[in-house]
């Protein structure tokens, strides 16, 4: 009887990964990680430690003092809080209005829908620094600069969104609406109560990518949030920044890095388990 | 959104510098406090004790802030108080966005002439007064002296600088001979500002008219030719690094891996904490001087921070606060000479105080042999950048020196003909609507 | 209960898919909807739920039109064909929505659920998600859903296609005895002439956009209207020979293309002119073990179906027919044997299709 | 259906609709507008026609940024697209280990422009970098990789893949899902060989993903802007200057508007053009044998 | 050719699915294996294809051990339940694709195909993709993709479950053709006894991981190995009623649950004691007419098929039990009937479920 009965891989993600190619992914790995792990070695540095010598990184002692600095800085709170209202903000606003139009445009019937769903994907061409001046001047003619509406506004008109929530309707058997529409329901509660709940691993996904975006977003807080209660945690950390901070205030810089990734870190560790799944409806 | 308050006198002041709330957030002892954000955070801090109802709030941006402030102006809503660098007060001031200072330095009770010259001029345009001169900043040798010695190139415990421009190259050639290491650390990399700088300074030192008009730059000159070609010849033989950005050539100054760092006065503050740190390689050997004379006479280019204030609609209150500001300000102007800049004023920069202070002896020349460019030039920090860009591309070699003068020129000459033709006076488009 | 469709036409764009189509249908009345894919029997099955507007016609359900009410509206309900239960609620959520919709009291809803899952017997089940069940057990979800909505008029789309040989026989047991509870009518869309045959009281046979025949099973099965529903009830199908008339008197007489002559019963006045096929169904063409029968023939396949044996074979011009031998039959694929044919038995189809058939009922095998 | 479902219809995206044409649309043709003219912040401007286009198309920079920013496109896209795909074919298993090798590759993903240029300065810098380092250890003098202009690009390149490595692998994830496990049950019996199977079965059968990804990732790059104003400033001598640093410059340095307004168009037009173009060529080959 | 399987076992995990199956296979064979679902017919078969690896056992072809080769070397060839058509190949490369992998010369590859597509009628279709085609025409290409190997053995997984009644009857017909025309062994797995008895010369029944019987389709049908296999051959299925053994002398007598006594042809005294019951296929239990019938029944369902009648009852003790009537009966649901027991070719099981059978074959109805 031979000893090795294991049965051979045909299926994709079946068998053992070879041990050639789990060399190359933990080599890839270690790439991606080390920049990583670096910085946050860094943060755990006193400035003065790192000053002309960033190598320093890898010896003891390392210490907390940039994290307790960033803390302790008086807006950390008041920018941390409107970053979460403008990510949050954003984040529903998208879902919402990309969960509406992507039903609409992957279910219902109105004129030139394919046309306005082409002209919507066009936008996916629009460069943010295209179109952030006119922008601008209108958010100013309509009194919304330093407001959290004027820094939510800008993050609800992307198209990828409705690209992506139309093609995951698409995927939904039509059956399931015309037996809503059997069972009585209106468009909306069909909507609402039979197609919405089916697509909570994309809402998950769309979100995690919204809210992602929407915290790292920098050139749009900078110029419509002028003052600094109203900033955002990037904007704020950058005022933060002396000039040459990057000399006489690495540790606190990476420290800043660090600290503005954790929440992004933790909702994408939240939601990971959907995002795969439900970008299965996308290259459709 | 407004920025503004009722008739209670309350000012916004906005600017760069940093913000470190948490080591400055309530000091209010000037004389204990340390680095530009240290010093003019406390610095606030008291005038707010000092005065009821804590009437200046402050709005820290991002490094520079331009983009902000111009949106600002953009939407109708500037600060009060706006922290500014001289070469940039031509271009706002030219759309007429800036109030001229002197009514505020009047009702202050100071004088434009307790200021020093470099200051002042930074400050001016078509001889208006656009703000409060706040210091002079230009670029310096910052010298490592250990190295120096080891190159023997030092004499009586200083450092021998050159006195022209073959004395530097030999200097250069014998440094790297002894030492091994290069003579010049040099940011050339995502860095135009020093390149800039250089090519300034040996103009002016040569005489050269640089912008005959406001809208023409000459750089293709026998004067530009000859500072571009020596400092490429210099760099080309190994004797200049080639390439370090900012951040790098600093560390690789701090760890003792070149003689000379050009840069400006904003370091010494810096290097003088590792000069006196025992254990660090730059330990008792720093040393700190202006541009070495090369052509010419002894001259440099300098600048300047200054405070302006933005044009909209103000209560009385308010404008006296910012007079009462500009005196308090002016007042502690030699507490911000230790952050290494040059203080503004006449009377502190001749003080006793102040030349007891490290290094300021050897770099208070700055304030006399310093020119910035005429007021009348816009765009100067863009401008900064495409001379910058060029410069540095002939230095590096990646261009002919005659190639990237003409360039330049070329790009500054069609930078400055699309200049929209506005007078001085005509008002910003949105009024301070946010203002009763 | 009583529903009507009166010249239902519908077009998808350039292409008709149904073509003047009528239809009444009695109270407590199961109708079933046989044909081949692609006939438009879910088409207009769909019209009749309003999911889709006829392009002309109307549908009238008591006498009301019904065809510009909203689906909901209609008082009919649907089984589809995969189910459409809603993934994330429950058995019971699934069956409650649609009277929730309906603003039925919640006492009256739980009372309904109750009843519906006694009766499929999914009780134990009844806070499972779909997911957690098997294709039996979902297809009696959806059959409860319908139920507990208490409608005038069933609308089945292929019940039973996705279930497999086993589960269809059981199911369909289970939908006869559906169909007794509920005092309402049903229609199910089909394409297996013995689902149609066991269930319905009149089978409605579609065909290119049009109905071919409507009738009880037995008249569709012992005297198809044309050749198509000759050929498309039944199982195995109905042999269907070309043939040429025989001239004379009496009941028609028909000569094979191999030369074996069969006697009709049917009326040789009632057939047009021109060529006609013969139709034969397997149990009228049996194997004939010793000499007596009509005609020789190759044996392409044999089929044993324990309790009776099918026989494919070939004529001697090439013709295919189907015939029937006893269960345990000792024909083998390429023999040769000797097919009688039982021309009493016979249906006779006329260049243009139409059936013409025995004019007294001939007897079973 | 009828007119007032029509309607009730078009209600559905109508909200998204509205805000799109106002904050992405409106100021897209008000840049038009903005691109006849020539004005700076601050208004005031005059209306100057087509000489903004015509001052573009004699800009040495500007074509040297139009160049660049195709090149680093040409550079990454197919460099993140592959090697973005053999992630995914090498972690497309349910096993805990996957998950985690597929949370590493999208950690990146996370980090703000900002954050991942000041960790890739420290990496790429000569002097005081990772790879300095490195290089010292293995006695060779380091790459100038923010100074040498080829170097300079792939460093923005090298930077940017870092960075987005991410989403591409969740697509090709995604895509590798859909095919049926049969079809390679089936080349096993057909004595495929593992290339075999990888170029007859698994990317054909990727292909619409394989096109997304390319697109979405062509747009995107064409976009590139932080990276090289925060990496290089767009040096040396202007060798990784963009389109969106250029449109930036001008508008926030030179304070040329309208200048940067028609460069932003070009761009624009640039981007609607190849991603359009990619789809009509994969479309219409895909189109040939496949008549759905 | 000549296949043997030695003891093989697997299991996934801890479930057990295949416990110690033995078979082996004769040259040009065509052997089903029937189960219902789960029974490990499709691993029995993907291990024979190399796709799983059994825990333990052989796989012997033509005396060689192959369960350590790749499947792509042992010369099999197979079909898939969805097919597994390359979808972005054209029907030509799906053929071609194990060809080339072999390095068969072009010119004999066009040869092959050219063959293959000939015999299967799909030469029009050569260009085509299979998104393009119909199910049909789909699994033909399925057929020909393995055709062309010439591969020493055929196992088709399913291969007509996929398809409607029509088509699969039709594909039946050209399964059965297609075994006379290539000189290959072929294993079937289903589980629709019908496809099993019509198609393959001899049928292994899996139940419950284990081989259940072997043997010709005829044997199984007359002579179950057990009451599993009664129960799952033949259509509709064989009735099972739970039956005492009456005392005597001669062939076996059993009394029903209403009491009703029936006599076998079984040897008495191989019947080990204890309860058994009694089993009747549905052409052994006829509607009497007239009264002299051995039991009374109410009628729960009445299958109409055409050429006979399926009639689902209820015995006076609740017991169900399918009997046959004519093809033009009247009898209609909820009446009360008389079935007439044809004690002759009954069957019995005992207790341990082995079945016991008549000792002279019974004759067809
Ligand atoms: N939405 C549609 N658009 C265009 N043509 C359609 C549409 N729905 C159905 N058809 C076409 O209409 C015809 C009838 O379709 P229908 O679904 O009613 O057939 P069916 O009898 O139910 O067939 P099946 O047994 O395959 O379900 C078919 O030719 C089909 O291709
Ligand atoms: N990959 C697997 N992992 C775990 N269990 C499996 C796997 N494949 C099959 N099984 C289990 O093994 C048993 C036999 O499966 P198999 O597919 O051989 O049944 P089958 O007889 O072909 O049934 P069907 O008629 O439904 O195809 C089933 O209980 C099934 O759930
Ligand atoms: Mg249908
Ligand atoms: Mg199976």
């Amino acid at each position: 009887m031979a000893a090795d009965r294991t049965t051979p891989a045909f299926r994709p993600g079946e068998g053992r990964v070879r041990p050639a190619t789990l060399i190359a992914l933990l080599l890839a790995a270690a790439v991606m990680l080390a920049p990583l792990i670096w910085t946050i070695l860094l943060s755990l540095k006193s400035n003065q430690a790192l000053v002309g010598n960033s190598g320093a990184a890898l010896e003891f002692p390392y210490t907390l003092e940039n994290y307790w600095a960033i803390l302790s800085g008086d807006q950390v709170f008041r920018w941390l809080f409107n970053s979460l209202i403008v990510s949050v903000g954003t984040t529903i606003g998208v879902l919402v209005l990309c969960s509406l139009a992507g039903y609409g445009f992957a279910r219902l019937e109105f004129p030139f829908r394919r046309t306005l769903f082409v002209f919507v994907l066009l936008g996916l061409a629009i460069p943010e620094q295209a179109v952030i001046l006119p922008q601008h001047q209108l958010f100013a003619a309509l009194h919304l600069h330093n407001s959290y509406p004027g820094l939510i506004l800008p993050g609800l008109a992307g198209p990828f969104g409705v690209f992506f929530m139309t093609q995951y309707f698409r995927a939904i058997p039509r059956d399931l609406d015309e037996a809503a529409m059997l069972d009585g329901a209106s468009r909306l509660r069909i909507f609402w109560s039979v197609l919405l709940p089916l697509t909570l691993p994309a809402q998950a996904t769309l979100g995690v990518f919204t809210f992602l975006a929407s915290w790292n977003s920098y050139w749009w807080p900078l110029i419509s949030a002028t003052r600094s209660d109203m900033y955002t945690l990037t904007v704020g950390l950058a005022s933060a920044q002396m000039n040459y901070a990057q000399t006489s205030g690495l540790g606190f810089l990476m420290a800043q890095a660090v600290f503005a990734s954790v929440p992004i870190f933790i909702v994408y560790v939240l939601f990971q388990k959907h995002i795969v799944q439900s970008m299965a409806g996308t290259a459709r | 959104g407004s920025s503004g308050g009722a008739d209670d006198g309350k000012i916004y002041l906005q600017r760069f510098f940093g913000e470190c709330g948490a080591a400055y957030g309530t000091a209010t002892d000037v004389a204990a406090a340390k680095g530009e954000c240290g010093i003019i955070t406390s610095m606030i801090n008291k005038f707010n004790a000092e005065n009821a109802g804590a009437p200046v709030s402050s709005n820290v941006v991002a490094w520079p802030g331009y983009p902000q402030l111009s949106a600002q102006f953009a939407a109708g809503d500037p600060p009060d108080i706006v922290s500014m660098h001289g070469g940039v007060i031509s271009d706002y001031a030219a759309r007429g966005l800036l109030e001229p200072v002197e009514p505020y330095l009047e009702a202050a009770g100071l004088k434009p002439d307790q200021f020093t010259d470099a200051s002042r001029m930074a400050a001016t345009v078509d001889n208006r007064l656009y703000g409060l001169p706040w210091d002079t900043h230009g670029g310096l040798y910052h010298i490592n002296t250990k190295l120096f010695a080891q190159a023997g190139l030092m004499r009586d415990g200083k450092p021998m600088l050159p006195r022209s421009a073959e004395e530097l190259l030999a200097h250069a050639r014998q440094f790297k001979a002894r030492t091994g290491k290069p003579y010049l650390l040099q940011s050339l990399v995502a860095d135009t500002a020093a390149q800039t700088r250089t090519l300034y300074t040996y103009l002016m030192a040569q005489d050269a008219v640089i912008f005959p008009d406001p809208l023409h730059i000459k750089l293709q000159t026998p004067e530009a030719r000859r500072v571009v070609n020596y400092f490429k010849a210099l760099t080309q033989e190994g004797l200049g690094t080639l390439d370090q950005d900012t951040p790098a050539a600093i560390a690789a100054f701090l760890s003792g891996e070149g003689g000379i760092y050009p840069t400006g006065t904003w370091m010494i503050d810096q290097f003088q904490q590792d000069a006196i740190t025992p254990g660090r390689p730059l330990h008792g050997s720093y040393a700190v001087y202006p541009y070495p004379r090369l052509w010419g006479k002894h001259a440099e280019f300098v600048s300047g921070h200054v405070w302006v204030v933005p044009k909209r609609e103000r209560t009385p209150a308010q404008r006296a606060m910012i007079a009462r500001f500009f005196k308090f300000m002016t007042a502690h102007n030699l507490d911000w000479a230790r952050t290494g800049h040059l203080p503004a004023v006449r009377s502190v920069i001749e003080s006793a105080a102040f030349k007891a202070m490290p290094h300021r002896a050897e770099i208070a020349p700055l304030a006399t042999i310093g020119h910035p460019l005429p007021g009348y030039v816009q765009r100067q920090s863009a401008i900064e950048r495409l001379v910058g860009e060029e410069v540095g591309a002939a230095i590096t070699g990646q261009k002919t020196v005659d190639q990237a003068l003409a360039d330049g020129e070329r790009r500054v000459n069609e930078l400055l003909a699309e200049l929209p033709v506005v007078s001085p006076s005509s008002p910003p488009r949105r009024s301070a609507s946010s203002r009763p | 209960m009583s529903l009507e469709l009166r010249n239902v036409r519908k077009a998808y764009g350039e292409t008709p898919v149904l073509d003047d189509v009528s239809l009444s249908m009695a109270d407590r009345e199961f109708i079933a909807f046989l044909g081949p894919s692609g006939s438009g029997k879910s088409t207009l099955l769909r019209i009749i739920a309003g999911l889709e507007t006829a392009d002309a016609g109307e549908v009238v359900l008591d006498g009301k039109r019904i065809d510009q009410l909203h689906p909901g509206a209609r008082d009919v309900a649907m089984v589809f064909q995969a189910y459409a239960l809603y993934p994330h609620m429950t058995v019971r959520e699934n069956m409650a929505f649609g009277l929730r919709n309906a603003r039925v009291p919640q006492a009256e809803i739980d009372a309904r659920i109750a009843q519906a899952a006694a009766v499929l017997e999914i009780e134990s089940q009844l806070d499972k998600k779909p997911a957690q069940m098997s294709g039996g057990q979902r297809q009696r979800v959806a059959i409860g859903r319908a139920i507990v909505k208490h409608p005038r008029l069933f609308l089945f789309d292929e019940p039973l296609s996705n279930l497999d040989a086993a589960l269809r026989t059981r199911t369909r047991v289970e939908l006869a005895q559906l169909r007794r509870r509920v005092d309402a009518a049903i229609i199910m869309v089909t394409h297996d002439q013995a689902e149609a045959m066991t269930l319905a009281d009149r089978i409605v046979v579609m065909n290119d956009r049009r109905i071919q025949q409507i009738g009880a099973p037995m008249d569709i099965y012992t005297r198809p209207a044309n050749s198509f529903v000759a050929r498309f009830v039944g199982s195995p199908a109905m042999t269907l020979l070309p043939a040429s008339l025989v001239p004379g008197d009496g009941p028609a007489r028909v000569r094979l293309g191999d030369g074996t002559e069969v006697t009709t019963r049917i009326d040789r006045a009632a057939l047009p002119s021109g060529s006609v096929e013969l139709g034969l169904r397997p149990e009228h063409v049996r194997v004939a073990s010793s000499g007596e029968g009509a005609c020789d023939a190759e044996v392409l396949l044999v089929e044993r179906l324990g309790d009776r044996t099918l026989v494919y074979a070939k004529l001697s011009d090439g013709q295919e027919i189907t015939a029937e031998d006893a269960g345990l039959s000792v024909v083998k694929l390429g023999d040769r044997v000797r097919l009688r044919i039982d021309g009493a038995a016979a249906h006779l189809f006329d260049c243009n299709g139409n059936g013409h058939h025995a004019q007294v009922t001939d007897s079973a095998a | 259906m009828r007119r007032g479902d029509r309607l009730a219809s078009f209600g559905f995206v109508a909200p998204f609709l509205a805000i799109y044409l106002l904050i992405l649309i409106y100021p897209l043709l008000a840049g038009i507008g903005l691109s006849m003219t020539r004005v700076d912040l601050f208004g005031g401007g005059s209306f100057v026609g087509f000489d903004n286009y015509v001052r573009l198309a004699g800009d040495p920079v500007f074509h040297a940024a139009i160049f660049q920013t195709l090149l680093l496109a040409a550079m990454i896209v197919p460099i993140l697209t592959v090697l973005s795909l053999m992630l995914a074919l090498a972690l497309n298993r349910p096993t805990r280990d996957a998950a985690v090798f597929r949370g590493i590759f999208f950690s990146s993903s996370v980090l703000s422009v900002t954050i991942v240029t000041l960790i890739w300065r420290f990496v790429l810098a000569p002097d005081a970098g990772l790879l300095g380092e490195v290089a010292q250890g293995l006695g060779t003098p380091p790459l100038p990789f923010l100074s040498d202009p080829t170097l300079a690009l792939w460093a923005l390149a090298i930077t940017t893949i870092w960075w987005s490595i991410g989403l591409p692998m969740m697509l090709f994830l995604a895509g590798l899902q859909q095919i049926p496990g049969d079809i390679y049950e089936a080349a096993a019996l057909d004595r495929a060989s593992r290339w075999t199977i990888l170029w007859r079965i698994t990317l054909p059968s990727l292909r619409r993903t394989l096109v997304l990804v390319v697109m979405l990732q062509t747009a995107a790059q064409l976009q590139l802007f932080g990276q090289s104003q925060l990496l290089t400033a767009g040096g040396p001598n202007g060798a990784t200057r963009t389109m969106v640093l250029f449109i930036f410059e001008t508008a926030f340095w030179r304070w040329e508007l309208g200048y940067a307004a028609a460069a932003a168009e070009i761009l624009f037009l640039l981007i609607v053009a190849l991603t359009l173009a990619q789809y009509w060529f994969t479309m219409r080959t895909s189109e040939a044998g496949n008549g759905r």
